[in-house]
């Protein structure tokens, strides 16, 4: 089942393609009975996901891609994010708490929008986070 | 991201449309407003009914905006946020910075 | 310009995940000025060559992937499908004039909706149909 | 692919809804089918409004449901096709078979 309900993406490390993400896993949820909020928060969660691998990670060299992995069992999506760069050092990171700081929102809304988030190193070297979100059903919107 | 310009009682009304994120679209942004101020026109409506989506990096454009409006003594609400949008100025607490409307005359009315 | 313009998905064999290609296409094609008839007949095409990839290469054995990449350069683009099968002797292929045939339509729908079509084995062995179509601007409509 | 199915004037209307493709889809179609006539219900209308794509495996599903309904002495007749299917029609000549309608009420009168 796992292997069998795996889509695999490579983007070029252009912000111009960060819609693709989000439009293959509203594809995969259109066919699921699933809640249209979480579809869409888990969206907004892989999209911050690869803004951060496109600019911190390959420092938006388009030559560098991204891959994102979506895993589907059955009302549970897993989604990584890989991508060529350093990494940093996420177990000592902690947010400002300005307000009206301009940046620095990306991790606390996928934190806030999935069930787990988890960074790591991938075996082959690359930087890799993970997040995953069970979808209610449709009927609880 | 793409903006059409237009003007309602001497307020701007900014409709967006596309995806709203980081990169070009801060330019974007800034050059309107900045052309806005320097026409006198400091009160700005950003209408998003047409905006698929924002990332972190978009909210940073809109906060960026607010404070440059704020400073010239005008204001930047919002009119027609989508449910999905919304959510993500609830959890990073924007939602107290940004007035948010549904109604465009309301909007509009809100600055007299 | 090409490198960075190349997006890659792997899908399993199944055609639950026919949507995800087209998804894709459409997305990318939602930020050029072009024609939606032409995107349309573009997404319909490359939705016949994964179909004929994942049914007649693959035999729908979903641990089996196939490949998509999409080339953007300027509005022409190029869609390239993959897959593990032993292709099939296309020179000599000639669809069926049968108008109620129930099958046997993909390849003349691809042929009609696209500039140039093109089967092909890849120096991996996998089998190959590679399409290319021109998209007109928007106004054309 | 879904089907919802409803009756007017002794016609049935299946709305379809989603993606028409082969495997699963052409069961629930031809069982849908099956059973319309099993009830004695020999005259349908597609509504394919909410089909958001047809693949050619899905053509062959249209053409083999209208087979049967036409040895069964009755029709399958075609509503509200978005233009990106009815392009695939055009280029495979099935245009000449189906009837097709963009208004229901036309659809149905076509029956009596
Ligand atoms: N993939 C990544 N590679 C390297 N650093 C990262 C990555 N993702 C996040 N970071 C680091 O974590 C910080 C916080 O990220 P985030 O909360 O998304 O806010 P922002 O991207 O706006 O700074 C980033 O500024 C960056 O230093
Ligand atoms: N990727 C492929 N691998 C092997 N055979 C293929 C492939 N694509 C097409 N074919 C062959 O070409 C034939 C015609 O394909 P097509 O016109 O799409 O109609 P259909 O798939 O309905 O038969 C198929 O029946 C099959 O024999």
């Amino acid at each position: 089942m796992t292997v069998s309900s795996k889509i695999e993406l490579h983007l070029p490390s252009n912000m111009e393609y960060l819609g693709v993400p989000d439009a293959v896993l509203m594809e995969i949820g259109s066919d699921m009975d699933c809640s249209k909020n979480d579809l869409e928060e888990l969206g907004t969660s892989v999209i911050e996901a690869c803004t951060n691998a496109m600019e911190h990670g390959n420092q938006l060299d388009d030559v560098l891609s991204i891959q994102v992995i979506f895993e589907v069992e059955g009302n549970e999506i897993t989604i990584t994010v890989l991508d060529k760069g350093p990494g940093f050092d996420f177990e000592h990171w902690t947010p400002s708490d300005e307000l009206m700081r301009q940046r620095g929102r990306g991790i606390l809304i996928m934190r806030e929008f999935t069930d787990s988030l988890e960074f790591a190193r991938h075996d082959d070297g690359r930087f890799m986070i993970r997040m995953v979100k069970k979808l209610k059903p449709s009927e609880d919107d | 991201m793409k903006l059409k310009e237009r003007k309602r009682d001497g307020v701007a009304i900014l409709e967006m449309s596309g995806k709203l994120m980081g990169g070009p679209d801060s330019e974007t942004f800034d050059e309107t407003l900045k052309t806005l101020i320097h026409e006198g026109c400091h009160n700005v409506i950003v209408s998003m009914e047409r905006v698929k989506w924002v990332n972190s990096t978009g909210l940073g454009i809109l906060i960026s905006g607010y404070t440059t409006l704020k400073k010239s003594g005008g204001e930047l609400k919002l009119l027609k946020v989508s449910d999905r949008i919304e959510n993500i100025f609830i959890v990073s607490k924007l939602y107290t910075v940004f007035e948010s409307f549904q109604d465009e005359d309301e909007a509009v009315q809100s600055f007299s």
